[in-house]
Parts: C-alpha cells; structure tokens; sequence
C-alpha cells in the first residue's frame, strides 16, 4: 500500500463529505427506520427513509440518518443519501447495483461518473477489502428500510 | 531501560515473520499481539517435526507413530500443567480456545445436578469489562436456565468497581467469572480477593485468563480461581488450541459436555459412561499437533521466565504510555500508568479527537504499523467509556523501544493526513 | 491391478512419514488411515508459510498480515465448499473435529424452540454401526429433552436392517442421524434413500461423512442430508479442524451454539444478537492455519481425483479382502466383498480365532505395520457381532499392494508366534 | 522393538497363563463384585473377592473373575489371583505395589522373584507403555473390589 494508494483510499471529496454530512440528523416523516451494524469494528447506522408513495415507482421524498463510524462510512452515507434523494426506487436500486460494481471489483471496474456523480471517489476503496464493507453499510441500510415499505426488492444481492 | 529483555534483537530472531518487509518497503511492526501472538522458529519446527515424522491419531492407536504421538501429545498437557503450577495433570482439559473453555464451563453448569446446578433465583455475575467470549456464553446460560446475570460496573479508570460487592455477591451467587487482564483496558483485576470472597458466599470462581497467561506468571492454585482458561495462540502457540483448567473436585462433578469418542468409558445403544478427567471433556480426535506447539511454547515463554516477560512488557508498556501521552488529542481509555506493583496489562486502547480508529488503523497500516481498530470484541467496555470503537496497540515480549517510537511518529503522521494538527 | 492411482511410488513421496524407518530397520507401513491419514508436504508447507509470514488472527485485523490471514482462512472456506458441492460457502461450518459438528447440532437442537426443538414423545434414530461421535450426543438429547433414541440395527453382513424402517421412521422422528461409511465394517449405507424417507415423515437428516469424504467424491445436495460433517485430520489436514455443512435454512433456524467472539452482531450486557451463518457458530479465534492446511490438502485430493482415490481405494480394498480371505481362522467383520458398484470403504476389521486383536497388532507393529486393535469407537456394532474388541486394516491414496502383502505376511507370522498355526 | 523385544513382552510364562488361566470364573461365597473397562481396548473384568473377615488384616479366600482381553491382561489376572489368594490385604497390597513399582518403571526396576513369582515375567511389558494398562486392569479391579468390603486401602495410588 503506497502513500499514494492512501490518498486514492481518501479522496479529498471523502474527507469533505466526513467533516460535513449532507442530509445528517434524523427526521419526519418516515416510513420505515432501520438499525445496521458492522459487527467487526462495530460501526452503526440509523437510518430512515421517506417515500412519496409505497408502489415500486415511489420518489425517495427523504433519507434521513445518525451514523457513527469511520470516514469512509459516515462519507458513503452522505453520498448515498444525497444521490437518492430525488430518484426513484428503481432509479435509486439501478444506482446501488452500479456502486455495489464498482466496489466489489477490487479496482478494476470504471465507474460512471455522470450516473454515481462523489460516489465515484470510492472507487480507491474498492482496492482495500476490509474498508469494502464500510462503503456499503448505508447503502444496505437503505435498501432494507425501502424494501420494509415496499415490499422485496428485485435488486441483485450482496454476496 | 528497566526490565526489557537482554539481547532483544537476538530474541526477535526467533520469530520468522518479524523480519518481514511490507508494502512501499516498510518493516513489519506488529502492535497487534493481544489479538494474536507471532510464533517462534522451535514451535513451527516442532509442528512440522510432528507432521512429518510423528503423525498418528492418540490413545486409540498402539503402534510406535501412535505410541510416539500419544507420548507427544500428554507431553504437551504435563508441560501446561507445570506451566500452570497445576496439582494435577488431570485436570488440564484441551479445549479449541478460550472460548470454548468458558462455554464448557457455563454448558456443563446449565445440565449440572445437585450443588452446581444453576436455575431460577440464582445469580452468575461478571463484569462489564469482559472479553464477549466471557459474557455470551453467560447469557445464554441465565436464558436458559432463568437465572438472573448481573455484573460489576467499571470506574472511570477502568477499575472494577467494587463498592457493590456485598450487593452483587450474596448467598444467590452461583457463578462469578471475570477476566484477569482486560484485553481492551489493559486492567489487571484482583482476582484473588474476588475469588476469596465469592468462595465466602459459595459461588464458583472462572478466571478467563487468556490476557493474563501470555503476559504475567500464572499460579492457578495461588489465583483462587476454580477455573482458568487460556488460549494457545496467544502465548505464541498455534490457533486451534486452547486450555481450561479446572479443580478436580468440581470437573468431577460436572456432566459431559460434548460427546464422542475418548470420552467414554463404555457405550451400549442404551446408555454410556463417561471417562474420568481429562478425557471427559474432550470429545472427539484432540487438537494433536497444536498441541505439540503449545508444549513448546510454553517451554520457550519459561527459558526465557514468566517474570523477565512480565517485566519486558511492564516496560514496553510504560514506555507506550509516555510516548502516547505526549500527542494532543489522544485519549487512553483504562489505566494511564503502569502503576507501582507493575500491574498493567499490555493492552493500550485509545482514542484520538476527530480521527475515527478505522482511519487511524489504515493510515498506521500505510507504514507498516499492525494495530487493531474496533471494539476489540469488548462493547460493553466501550460503551462505559462513551465510545463506539478505539485504537489499540498492544505490545509482546519481541517488541522493541523502536517499534513504539514508529507507533507515536505514526500516529503523528495520521493527525497531519487528517489535518488535525 | 485395475483402479490404483498412476506413479503411486511418485505419489508417496509427497508424504514424509511414508519414507521413516522404524525399530530393526522395518519401513512403516501404515495401514490405519481411517483413524488418522498421513500429510502431504505441500500441506506443511502451507502451514509452515502461513505460520512464518502471514500469521494474524481474521476477521477482526485489518491490517496488512490481518488481511492476508483472513483471506485465507475464507478462501479455505471457499475451497472446502467448492469440494463439498456447497450451494453457499457460508453453509460451511469450521470447528474443532467430526464430533464437534454433530454436537453442535444435537446441542442446539436441545435448544431450538418451534418447529425444531426436540422433546417428549419425540424420536432420534441412530444406527447400531455408528462411531462413538455419533451415539453419544444423541443419547445426550435423548436424556435432557426426554425424546426416546431408537436405532436400525445391522444384518449378518454388516449392512443396515432396513426391514422395521417404517417402523422407525414416523411422525414422531425428529432427527436421523447416520454415518455414510462405517469406521469398522466399511459398509457404504444408502444415505439419499434413507435421506428421502426421512425427509418424508418431516425429520431432519445428519449424516457423519468422517469416513466417507475422505475416500469418495462427496456431494452435499446429492446426498440429500441437511447436514454433513467430516474432520480434517482424515482428509490429509491437520488436527483442530473439522467441517460442518448445514443447509442455510436449517442453519439459520438454529440458536447458537457456542458463545463469544465473531458469532456476534452486537453485545450489550443485558442481550447481544447474532451474526449470520457461518460466523454465527464459529465462537471465538477459530483454527486458523488449520484452516489453511485443510484448504491445501482438499486441492491436493481434488488434483489427484477423488473419483480416483475411490478407484484406489475399492482396488487395494478389494486385495486386502482376498489376502485376508486366505488366512485360516480369520473372520471380516462386515462386507467380504467390494461388490458390483464397487461400494466398500476402506476399514477392514477382522478377528484371528485365539488371539487378541491387541497381540495381533503387536506383533504387526513389531515388524513396523502399523494397524489398530480395539472397539474402534464402535462399541455396538462389535457387541452386535459378539466380539469386544478387533484388528483393523484401513487403507488410502498411498497404500500399495505391497503393503496389503507385508500385513498378510505379518499376520501369518502372528499366528506362528503365537502358535496358531 | 526388536524381535527379542517382542519375546521380553510375551514370556512363556504370560502365554502359559494366558492359555491355562487359574481361577478364572465367578465363584460363590464373595463380599464384593466389582467391573473394570480399559476404555481405549475395551478389555473388561469382572471380579468378585472373598475376605474372610472385614478388618484390615483379612485374608484374602477367594479372587474369581470372568474376563475378556488380551494375553497380557489375562494373564496378569491369572498371575494376580494366584499370588493373592491366601495372603492378608496388607501383604497382598504390599505385592501391589511391588508390581505398580515394576510396571512403571520402563523396564529400568529389578523385580523380587521370591515376592512376585510369575509376576516377574511381566517386567518386559513395562517397556512397551501402551500394555502396562493390560497389565493392571485386573490389579486396580481386585483393589478397587477390596476397598469396597474394608473401606478405604493406604496403599499408593496409580497416577
Ligand atoms: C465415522 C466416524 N465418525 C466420527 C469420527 C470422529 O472424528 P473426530 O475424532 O475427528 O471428531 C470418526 C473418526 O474417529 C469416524 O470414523
Ligand atoms: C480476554 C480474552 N478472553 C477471551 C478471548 C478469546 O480467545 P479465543 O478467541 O482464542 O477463544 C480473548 C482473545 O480474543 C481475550 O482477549
């Protein structure tokens, strides 16, 4: 792991997004919260999520949250709700698929910046497995509490 | 400075993996040896010695590779015993780790008869310091049982807080178990006076002292305890082995815990009977060849005496502290001092303002430093202390002056990457 | 002679011990492979390798070496499941040895509430041929839950008596639990035939493949159990290490088994939840570099075939019988025949009429063959067939005719000495 | 082990027992009926002792047994009865542990011919570790059997 590496892991947008939190703080209304945890460094995520309507083509009216963890984490969920708010369920699962690539291809997948706009910036993540799990626990946090108010997602599973 | 090993660089030798070169170039320096212990050169020869030359299943077999393996292998368990100062080989159980040790323990309590039996109205108490390992297999004996878990709060400094102790031990107690040295906190506890007063109110007394054992000289008998469990790996032995030693008196009173093969006496379709101790408790093919490691390990941590390791740690430790102290924003959680009677384990939790310890671990890592960031598998504890997670660096009888220079420079490094500085 | 392994001297020197001279210059010949198998270097080596570099316990370090170790350990997990045909590789369990896994499922099925748990009025179906590992916990859930433990016995032959299986299996069956090769008589049961009636009355199905991983290829859904357990030690890996399979949605049913480190999601002193499967029955450091071993040693089997080594195994099988069938006063307990399918393990017991199976084995061992002589951790089945105790042959991949023709030589040799002949 | 080895195991005189075993049965009259597993062979003893009284310095009237093992644990049986039969219980534990003393010494402690008689013979097998437990079963069963009738014995225990 060279320094540079290092930098590749903390993008400046990353630590931009960890010192100031877009979205942070929960708040009504909400249709479903939900409570995660990464049981190896124990990290937790409160996270609750607002839909317009609760058929498959609702609009994400509000992601709200109280997350505690690393950089990468608290930066991920920053990320993630300000990409989805505004979207569609399908748009929003169609974006966490193309995140999810992007994260398990240990560094070889080019993300699509027009479409993950800072969430590209985690693309160095993708090159140290053990902060993998960090980037993806907001994203798991969302999609369960969506799927509590409507029901299974068709979304492919995290291995 | 006081108490290091002699020739320390001689005894770093002995272990292969320390001379190891990482990524960009930097030396491997492993802070991480509460989590696990390196190995030296004789244990891993003695392994191989084992699986190349020795091989054989035990006690079953009686031919000469399986009279040389069974002699190896009840070796190994006199070594502990002495290691242990135990009265008895007998009562030297090989368990896989720690934790199956203490899940023995509170398995066999929850199908005990008589005086052991633990149910409804009886109380097990621990406290809030303990490794999960010494907490979930208690809960799930008082969920079972319907007995009622209790614990020991902590001070601000990371003591056990005693005040309560006429209160939380009582003639309901059943069962106090608690770990000797904090593999969070760094606390060494005083076991002995725990167990002399939880012996006044008839409860058992479980020592996990899988901190304790690598670090410090351990006496079962003078410790009070009724149980001692340690953990192979961490006394520079290999994983997949682990130790729970146990009084005599009690391990014979207590039903079999997992059944199988050498743990029997007989066994009709019907009904069996079970072997006396140790092989009671050990169903199944035991750990051989770790236990062929963990023989020699112990004969290497006593040529170098339990004392002189003690000592070294207490210094390495002591030095750690310092050098910790002197970084604006870091806080130690547990003890700050090695303290007067050197009592303080190896363990150095902290935490540094505005640097989550993931991040401190990574860039850390980045220079070849091997700490762990977590909850050390201890959330209790750090919720006590209002934190979700820590850094911790934690120190063994191979490491250097040196190596805790790199650890301070290295956290100083990490506030600059952050800006926090 | 049809279905040896190719090159077999080739193949034998992969395996150290095999090349070890004993007393008065005789070479080993080790024909006690059910109890025990012989490692390859390529499996030290992998040990050796990750002991001397890359050393660090999983899942908690994030390190550098925590990450090379933890990668792995996973990727045995990956390789063991890859070999078991596993749908998932988190059905794959690690603990400690064969009996650990069946425990582990009789334990918590003491415990399991709903549709699982275990009680009065149910049933627990053995069979009279299984290893001690497979009676005892049963006969441990039988007595603490108050279920009634029934068995299928066995026919002259020494196959299951399959003629009271309606009987045996009703609605009230809870558990089937069965070995898939016996340890003594070789018999090969039919485990998807007696799988399926089972499934049928709504019970669950176990079944201990210690003796059959090692010898046959293995597949877990083909199989039709919702359990498989094997242990390393037989398979060419290392001791401490065993394997359980489990279906995910059985799995997930369970409660925990053992309690402590990695089996966690979250602990709070009052209540702590679980992880999910595996880790969720992986309590505490687990066997790391044993782990290691068992992935090399179920490539090295999967290189060579275990389609192969079945060949092998039935071929030598096949020529140990016929010499044994020559010896006057010798009887095989169980299958005489490898059959049509070609469906026989590789355990051969047998007694010689006036000598004990320990005089027996001694005089073999003196001429530095090595077999084992006792009840072979099947009590019953020797009881069925009126002996206390017999020899037992059993062969694997680097077995030669050779070697079956030094243990016919041995045993005419023991019947002059002790002049029974 | 060398071959001489193996006949240092296996005398004439263990094979002569082994064949032509003394007392072997259960008889009537016996005060205590005692059995004993070799848990590793499966070797098993039953064994009854007839005292003529119930001190400390009873003679020894009767050992009757049934067993099933190997021909150095049947022998040692047979040798046992008949060196006991007829001697008080502190002579016969004084015989035991003579014995004890023989077997766990390796091959390395000269035995008293005109105490154990036959049972010098079973010096040789203290050299081979896995049969000293042969040789013993029977010792510990006639012990454990005598205790049982007078209470507690002073004698030295196995380890
Ligand atoms: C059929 C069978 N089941 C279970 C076991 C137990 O295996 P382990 O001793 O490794 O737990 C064995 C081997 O001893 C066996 O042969
Ligand atoms: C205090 C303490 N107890 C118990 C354990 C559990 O040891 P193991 O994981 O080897 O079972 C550990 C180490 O992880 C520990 O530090």
């Amino acid at each position: 792991m060279t320094t540079q590496n290092l930098d590749s892991l903390y993008q400046e947008i990353i630590l931009d997004h960890y010192k100031n939190p877009l979205h942070a703080g929960l708040r009504e209304p909400f249709e479903a919260e939900v409570h995660h945890v990464n049981p190896t460094c124990g990290d937790e995520v409160t996270l609750r999520v607002h839909l317009s309507g609760s058929d498959d083509r609702a609009v994400i009216d509000d992601v709200s949250y109280d997350a505690e963890g690393c950089s990468i984490s608290q930066a991920a969920t920053s990320v993630m709700s300000d990409l989805v708010i505004g979207k569609t369920v399908p748009e929003a699962l169609a974006l966490h698929e193309q995140f999810l690539d992007m994260m398990q291809g240990r560094g070889g997948v080019e993300p699509d910046e027009e479409a993950l706009e800072d969430g590209v910036a985690f693309a160095g993540v993708a090159k140290f497995p053990a902060r993998v799990k960090c980037a993806l626990l907001s994203w798991m946090a969302w999609k369960d509490a969506t799927s509590r108010i409507i029901g299974e997602l068709g979304n492919k599973e995290q291995p | 400075m006081d108490g290091l090993l002699p020739e320390l660089e001689v005894l770093r030798k002995d272990f292969p993996i320390l001379s190891r070169t990482l990524a960009d170039g930097f030396p491997l320096v492993y802070l991480d040896s509460a989590n696990t212990s390196q190995k030296p050169q004789v244990v891993i020869d003695a392994m191989v010695d084992h699986l190349e030359r020795h091989n054989a299943n035990v006690a079953r077999a009686m031919h000469q590779i399986g009279a040389e393996s069974s002699a190896a292998f009840e070796e190994a368990r006199d070594k502990v015993a002495t290691f242990l100062n135990a009265p008895s080989r007998d009562e030297v159980i090989f368990t896989k780790n720690a934790s199956e040790g203490l899940n023995l323990v509170a398995n066999t309590l929850a199908w005990a008869k008589g005086e052991l039996s633990v149910g409804e109205g009886d109380e097990i108490v621990i406290t809030e310091m303990e490794h999960h390992s010494n907490i979930v297999p208690w809960q799930l004996l008082a969920e079972r049982t319907g007995a009622r878990l209790r614990w020991f709060g902590l001070t601000e400094d990371g003591a056990l807080d005693l005040s309560n102790i006429d209160d939380l031990l009582n003639e309901r107690t059943k069962v106090v178990s608690l770990t000797w040295v904090s593999n969070m906190l760094g606390t060494v506890n005083p076991v002995r006076q725990i167990a002399d007063r939880a012996h006044q109110v008839g409860a058992l007394v479980v020592v996990d002292a899988a901190q304790a054992v690598p670090q410090m000289p351990v006496d079962v008998v003078a410790s009070g305890a009724d149980f001692v469990g340690f953990t192979g790996h961490k006394v520079t032995g290999p994983t997949g082995i682990g130790v729970l030693w146990g009084r005599r008196q009690v391990l014979e009173q207590l039903p079999p815990f997992l059944g199988g093969g050498e743990m029997i006496a007989t066994v009709a379709m019907e009904r069996s009977t079970y072997a006396d101790i140790p092989h009671k408790f050990e169903a199944g093919t035991p750990p051989i060849v770790e236990a062929v490691g963990l023989g020699v390990a112990v004969d290497y941590l006593s040529a170098i005496g339990m004392d002189n390791v003690k000592a070294h740690e207490q210094a390495i430790t002591g030095y750690a502290l310092e050098g910790l102290a002197s970084i604006g924003g870091l806080r130690v959680l547990g003890p700050r001092t090695v303290g007067n009677g050197g009592e303080r384990g190896g363990a150095i939790s902290f935490e540094i303002e505005g640097i989550h310890p993931h991040d401190v671990s990574q860039v850390l890592d980045s220079r070849g430093i091997a700490v762990r960031a977590g909850h050390h598998c201890a959330k209790p504890a750090h919720k006590r202390f209002g934190v979700q997670s820590s850094t911790r660096a934690s120190s063994y009888l191979y490491t250097t002056p040196a190596e805790i220079d790199a650890l301070v420079d290295g956290l100083e490094y990490t506030k600059k990457y952050f800006r926090m500085s």
